[in-house]
């Protein structure tokens, strides 16, 4: 019976996407937003039960479904991005023809394959849910049938994807030939002592990281990003920048954390990965500086700040790395939901000029996108700041100053094109005429929700940190 | 016997070509067979493992892959199908809407 | 009644934020009422603070107010907590008086502007992140309102972004800011390091307790220094604040006198246990204070714009704050930023009334004879041009002279003979702007001229009050020729600035220093009026007004010609030179640069960036070997 | 024997891949790699894992390489795609590719020598095989149905002719 509690959140997505499928061919309607509403009300169910298991610590299947307070941490901060997708995909489909019930399933079963992933501590396991993921991202990508830019990002997508994850599974055949095992554990366990199967140990370890590094977009990785990210409709690619770097990231530190600690030749990965998250940001930073698309320089952006994130699992502090996800996901849902506002009957408005004069056009939607991109710079008092302020804190408490510094200079390159964007929307005349649909309450709830969340978090981060510490402190990571 | 090495080193031979060919080849379809091959080949190292160190678990996990790779199959097909409808081409060079 | 400095800054921002919400719904006067009421009643908030402060035994010092423990992560702490201690509480008064003026002053003179809300909306905000960076009581707090008054300054100076040189001047001042802004952080990041903790209480301590080695303490200093110089406009990081001329007159004044250029100074006051431990970084703030101030007088030497003059002197007053904190003197440099405040604002607004006036004409030019028009503002213009000078007895002089006779007892001859020709310099180009503005021959354009009027009392009532202060505010601190005790203002700083080498000079050196900077005050003067009052052209005028002067110069007419070619030329060649040269082209061009060379790697990026699925694959591949090499090998 | 299969098998395995990678017919290209896929069934045998080589022709070889002839036969282009011409390509992916089976091998190597010698295992009978999976990996199974849903829906409504046509 227990092993069926634990399992709840994942079945309440589970039937609630089969609910949205039935429903979607047994009523033919052509607004499709009550399946949006119906997804929303099983989200919440889902996270109901994840709160009810806070604490509890289950562990079933042997260890394949393990839900500690990490695990329902970040099921928890997917939940929401997904709760906040949804809302605002809700007129985004209509509006660009793109009105398939589907939808609203596709992105349910996204959601359970990142719950499979963070709640388990099994490779096996783990690349099954992230075959789930990439399935329906793959789809969702290429939703917007009619566009060929949405078809050909799904293309890109799912070829790039599917020869990473070859190499993941390259990598773990070769930690299976270790350890025989895919359990995390005791993968970790055979890294303790050097011997003859050392190397194989560490091209497995290194080709799983390639695998997990695609995900998440750090350089060399992550040449589909800026193409997926601009061709895939809007709220997906919100939804993309967020959740699968989300699991990526979990996975990461389920998969280091117990590493640093046994590992004999730590230093090694520790190197590589420094190597790594210092190219992401310096490169996610500077080619975003040329883009005059909002898209893509917001995926250019997302590249950067999986470099930043990168610094916190070298720093090896969790909760820092925990605590930038929440403010992440306020602070780039709400940017890529301004984005979605100025939009009309198939049209978006997606490039740089489009923004000329929008600040006084739609003051509120001006003055709060302006706020994101504030938080996305890491200017005070909004939540960016005190995210990355975290995140380099623990990395120089952990030495690693050097990181740090070039992080802080990338980070100051990078306030050159967010600001960018606030002096088209203020300082420019616009060049030709904007006119959007404001009839979409739904947006104007996740902007406020996002707006709130960035500032709460920037200047009373208290409750939150303190959740992230009882979070922290119970990993025992086996 | 064979030794199982022989089949390890098979494995890394299909796996290094597979990945070859998905970088020469320049049609879609093609280059999706080529991360079956890939797939394939990683399959044989599960079970060559297996069978060294006398345990059932690789051949299960070869039986996930299988069911990962038909996944894919489908929706790969499927994306592939939905761009040639639109372009008339499977050639990876015509994909290129996106760049810069 | 001491413990309630923590609703300082605090009023400003709540006024700022109705304004924000509400701005664009409520009736111009109430916004300009509120504006104003919510900065003069941070004032008196101030006042009252500093009254009490001063009934309490220094041992109480600093007093803090912990708001709300805002970062908190591992032994990392950083609260919302401000503090009150006598350098505040002189920052905190300055800002809150001489800011409450330019309010007062800003009515009147952006009466006719659409965006009315949003300007007093980011005055006040400007207000209140200067009064959080000087009240913070730890270095992450000060860094808030650093990045504030950086924003602040942008979204001003480009106030009118419809102008095109606005909106790149604001850009300017915002690039040039930011690497400044990177030296800071980095400076911030050594101290955490280092010391383990940013609160200035605990940054001393460890000083104090010699946890910090000499070397390191440079290291930090001149990170922290490299902030002062790009928020403070120093060499080479100065080149925003001529440009930042473009937004309205009043916004230029509260940069310029009590916010903004300041911070940089008063940083390096607040750490000066720091520079003083370090020693190097302290020669360092010296020079660049001096080289900076000389080089900007020359600058202001041949600019023909009325607020540029303005903004070259800003400059150079700078510098001679970082003298003074780069000698020790850090009492003396925090004097001069408080004179400076009154003149400065002083010089600005009514530079701001002469505009007015013109209807915007700024070309010195295209003025003349000014005095018969301005009848109220040309008496406080000239009171702000003779305290800037260094003449006896006005504000400017008093601290001027504190700060040069500091360099001269520490050694610093070299500083202390650039502060001197600075000195020359400086009163020869604010008499040359006062000559060329109010005296002389009517250049007037015609159409200027049929709407000259006087600027109204909202406007020249400020004025008065600034003019009366730049006049008296130097008495707080009288040179210790007139003794110790009479020091008021230092001895005031004392608890804060705890090691000063104070001037260790007998009594007739200072007094034949003092006489001598005076001597060469007045010679600028001079030299500024023989060159621009007593010009051909208007030899009816000069004649009726200085007889005998005009008789003695009329005489020596080929003096002057002498002077022109040996003095006044190769000066204006060289400044031009210098102008031409060094500034726009060495200065802009490394600026424009470094924006190209990041543009460059950007471009060379994303040139791999094809859009073809095989050179993704291939950068893949390539990544996946390189990483296996890396760890197989 | 088994040596002389073993090799047999390898030899045609890598023939094919490398017979598609010349070939510039997508028909032929997945014929190839149904080849390869029955030789790897029969190394399967070889390694005492007979199910999982009747699955691999079942599944692999008979399901999903049929999909690919449906579309090939769908898609019906009249020419077809050779593989790349460019010189500095084909040398850097040879490159590329040599690097890499280096590096792999080298990886390995512990593994490789000395030589493993075979044990005898009992193959993995159909009986050994299900306990396990509806036990040990009875979540990851389960888990395979909801990919086995995304799949399928995926597939649906990418193809799928929208409601209007």
């Amino acid at each position: 019976m227990n092993s069926l509690n634990a399992m709840f959140p994942l079945l309440t997505l589970i039937v609630g996407a089969l609910l949205v499928l039935i429903l979607e061919v047994s009523i033919k309607r052509e607004n499709k937003t009550y399946l949006a509403f119906i997804s929303i009300i099983f989200l919440m169910i889902c996270g109901f039960f994840c709160v009810q298991s806070w604490g509890k610590d289950f562990s079933y299947f042997n260890n394949h479904l393990y839900l500690d307070n990490f695990a329902l941490f970040f099921s928890i901060v997917l939940i929401i991005t997904t709760i906040l997708v949804t809302l605002i995909s809700m007129k985004y489909l209509s509006l660009q023809n793109t009105n398939v019930g589907e939808y609203y399933a596709l992105l349910l079963l996204a959601l359970s394959g990142m719950l499979i992933m963070v709640s388990s501590s099994d490779l096996i396991v783990i690349f099954l849910g992230l075959e789930v993921l990439s399935m329906s991202s793959y789809t969702l990508a290429g939703l917007k049938r009619d566009d060929q830019k949405s078809s050909e990002a799904a293309l890109k997508y799912f070829l790039l994807g599917s020869f990473a994850s070859a190499f993941l599974v390259y990598g773990l055949a070769l930690l299976y030939g270790v350890s025989n095992s895919t359990s995390i554990a005791v993968i970790i366990d055979h890294f303790k002592t050097e011997s003859s199967l050392s190397f194989m140990a560490f091209a497995g370890l290194g080709l799983v990281i390639v695998g997990f590094g695609f995900k998440i977009a750090v350089v060399p990785f992550h040449m589909w990003t800026p193409d997926v990210y601009q061709g895939a409709p809007t709220p997906i690619t919100a939804f993309f920048s967020i959740g699968p770097k989300a699991v990526g990231f979990a996975v990461l530190v389920r998969l280091l954390y117990p590493f640093w600690h046994v590992a004999y030749d730590s230093e090694v990965i520790f190197s590589l990965l420094w190597i790594i998250s210092a190219l992401t940001m310096i490169i996610g930073n500077l080619i975003a500086l040329r883009q005059t698309n909002i898209k893509r320089m917001l995926a250019y952006s997302s590249i950067a700040h999986a470099g930043y994130l990168m610094v916190a699992i070298l720093s090896q502090d969790t909760s820092s790395l925990m605590f930038y996800f929440v403010v992440y996901l306020f602070m780039n849902i709400g940017a890529f939901a301004a984005v979605i506002a100025l939009g009309k009957k198939d049209k978006e408005y997606l490039e740089l000029d489009d923004y000329a004069g929008i600040g006084f056009k739609y003051p509120w939607i001006g003055a709060t996108f302006a706020v994101f991109l504030f938080s996305l710079a890491g200017f005070p008092p909004t939540g960016g700041f005190l995210a990355k302020f975290y995140v380099f804190s623990a990395a120089v408490r952990e030495g690693l100053v050097s990181l740090v510094i070039i992080g802080v200079l990338a980070s100051l390159v990078s306030v050159y094109y967010y600001l960018r964007i606030i002096v088209y929307m203020y300082m420019r005349e616009p060049t030709h005429e904007v006119d959007i649909n404001l009839e979409n309450p739904a947006l104007f709830l996740v902007l406020f929700l996002c707006l709130y969340g960035v500032l709460q978090l920037g200047i009373f981060p208290g409750n939150i940190l303190l959740i992230i510490k009882q979070a922290v402190s119970s990993i025992a990571f086996l | 016997m064979v030794p199982t090495s022989y089949f390890i080193i098979l494995s890394a031979i299909l796996f290094v070509l597979g990945a070859f060919a998905f970088f020469v080849k320049r049609d879609l379809i093609t280059q999706f067979l080529c991360i079956e091959v890939m797939l394939s080949a990683a399959n044989l190292a599960f079970i060559a493992f297996a069978k060294s160190a006398s345990s059932l678990d690789g051949q299960i996990i070869v039986i996930f892959i299988i069911t990962v790779a038909a996944a894919e199959a489908a929706v790969g097909l499927a994306i592939i199908l939905l761009v040639y409808r639109q372009k008339k081409t499977i050639k990876s060079e015509d994909m290129n809407l996106m760049k810069g | 009644m001491t413990d309630i400095f923590w609703i300082i800054p605090l009023i400003p921002g709540l006024s700022s934020l109705i304004l924000v919400i509400f701005g664009t719904k409520l009736p111009k006067k109430y916004i300009s009422i509120q504006a104003c009421a919510a900065v003069f009643a941070s004032f008196v908030v101030s006042v009252i603070s500093f009254i009490g402060l001063k009934q309490i035994p220094h041992e109480a010092y600093p007093l803090i107010k912990n708001l709300y423990p805002w970062i908190q992560s591992g032994d990392f702490k950083a609260a919302l907590s401000f503090q009150f201690d006598p350098l505040t509480a002189v920052m905190a008064l300055v800002v809150t008086g001489v800011g409450f003026i330019i309010h007062v002053y800003s009515i009147g003179y952006m009466a006719k502007d659409k965006s009315y809300a949003r300007f007093f909306q980011n005055m006040n905000l400007f207000t209140f992140s200067m009064l959080i960076l000087v009240m913070g009581s730890n270095l992450v707090l000060m860094f808030v309102g650093w990045e504030g008054v950086g924003l602040c300054s942008y979204l001003l100076i480009g106030f009118w972004f419809e102008k095109h040189s606005a909106a790149n001047a604001g850009k300017k001042a915002f690039i040039v800011n930011r690497i400044g802004d990177a030296g800071f952080i980095l400076g911030i990041l050594f101290i955490f390091i280092y010391v383990g903790s940013v609160e200035f209480r605990a940054i001393n301590e460890a000083i104090g307790g010699g946890h910090i080695t000499q070397s390191i303490a440079t290291l930090i200093a001149l990170l922290l220094f490299v902030g002062a110089v790009g928020k403070s406009a120093q060499i080479p990081l100065y080149v925003w604040l001529p440009d930042a001329m473009e937004g309205p007159t009043p916004v230029s004044a509260l940069i310029h006198a009590a916010t903004m250029v300041t911070a940089g100074v008063y940083m390096v006051a607040r750490m000066n246990l720091l520079y003083t431990l370090s020693g190097t970084a302290a020669n360092i703030v010296a020079l660049v204070g001096a080289i900076t101030a000389f080089y900007a007088a020359t600058m202001a030497l041949t600019q023909n714009d009325i607020k540029r003059v303005l903004a070259y002197s800003t400059i150079s007053q700078l510098g001679y704050m970082f003298i003074g904190c780069g000698v020790g003197a850090y009492a003396a440099g925090i004097f001069h930023l408080y004179t400076h405040a009154f003149f400065k604002s002083l010089l600005f607004l009514s530079a701001g009334s002469v505009m007015h006036a013109l209807s915007g004409e700024l070309n010195m030019q295209k003025m003349g004879g000014l005095k018969k028009y301005l009848p109220r503002t040309f008496p406080v213009f000239l009171i702000g041009a003779i305290a800037i000078s260094g003449v006896p007895f006005l504000s400017g002089f008093f601290s001027k002279d504190a700060i040069l006779t500091s360099a001269f007892a520490n050694g610093n001859y070299l500083v202390w003979a650039l502060g001197i020709a600075t000195v020359v310099l400086t009163a020869f180009y604010m008499f040359r702007l006062i000559f060329l503005t109010f005296f002389g021959q009517e250049r007037l354009d015609p159409e200027v001229k049929k709407h000259l009027h006087e600027s109204p009392p909202v406007m020249t009532i400020p004025l008065q009050i600034l003019a009366f202060f730049s006049i008296v505010a130097g008495y707080v601190g009288l040179p210790l020729v007139f003794g110790k005790k009479l020091n008021l203002f230092g001895h005031f700083l004392e608890p804060v600035i705890k090691v000063s080498h104070e001037a260790h000079l007998n009594l007739s050196t200072e007094c034949l220093l003092i006489l001598f900077s005076v001597a060469v005050a007045l010679f600028g003067i001079y030299l500024a009026y023989i060159f621009y009052i007593k010009k051909p052209q208007t030899p009816h005028n000069l004649v009726a007004k200085f007889p005998t002067l005009y008789k003695l110069l009329y005489n020596k007419y080929y003096v002057d010609e002498i002077y022109n070619a040996t003095i006044v030329q190769p000066m204006i060649k060289g400044s031009e030179f210098v102008y031409d040269n060094f500034d726009l082209k060495v200065i802009d061009g490394t600026l424009n640069g470094s924006a190209k060379t990041t543009g460059f790697f950007g471009k060379f990026f994303s040139y791999f960036q094809t859009g073809l699925i095989k050179d993704y694959a291939l950068i893949f591949l390539l990544g996946v070997i390189l990483l296996l090499g890396y760890l197989l090998f | 024997m088994a040596h002389f299969l073993f090799f047999l098998l390898a030899i045609v395995c890598i023939g094919a891949v490398v017979a598609m990678i010349f070939s510039k017919n997508q028909a032929y290209n997945a014929l190839f790699i149904i080849l390869l896929f029955v030789c790897l069934a029969g190394l399967f045998g070889l390694l005492n894992a007979p199910f999982i080589a009747v699955i691999q022709i079942i599944v692999y070889a008979g399901g999903i390489m049929v999909l690919f002839l449906f579309v090939i036969m769908m898609i019906d282009l009249q020419e077809g795609i050779p593989p790349e011409r460019k010189r500095w390509t084909i040398g850097l992916s040879f490159l590329i590719a040599g690097v890499l089976i280096i590096e792999l091998l080298f990886a390995l190597k512990g593994f490789l020598f000395p030589a493993q010698a075979a044990t005898a295992g009992s193959p993995g009978s159909p009986t050994d095989l299900g306990r396990l999976l509806f036990t040990k990996y009875l979540y990851p199974f389960e888990i395979t149905s909801v990919l086995i849903i995304v799949a399928l829906v995926g597939a649906m409504i990418l193809v799928k002719k929208k409601d209007s046509d």
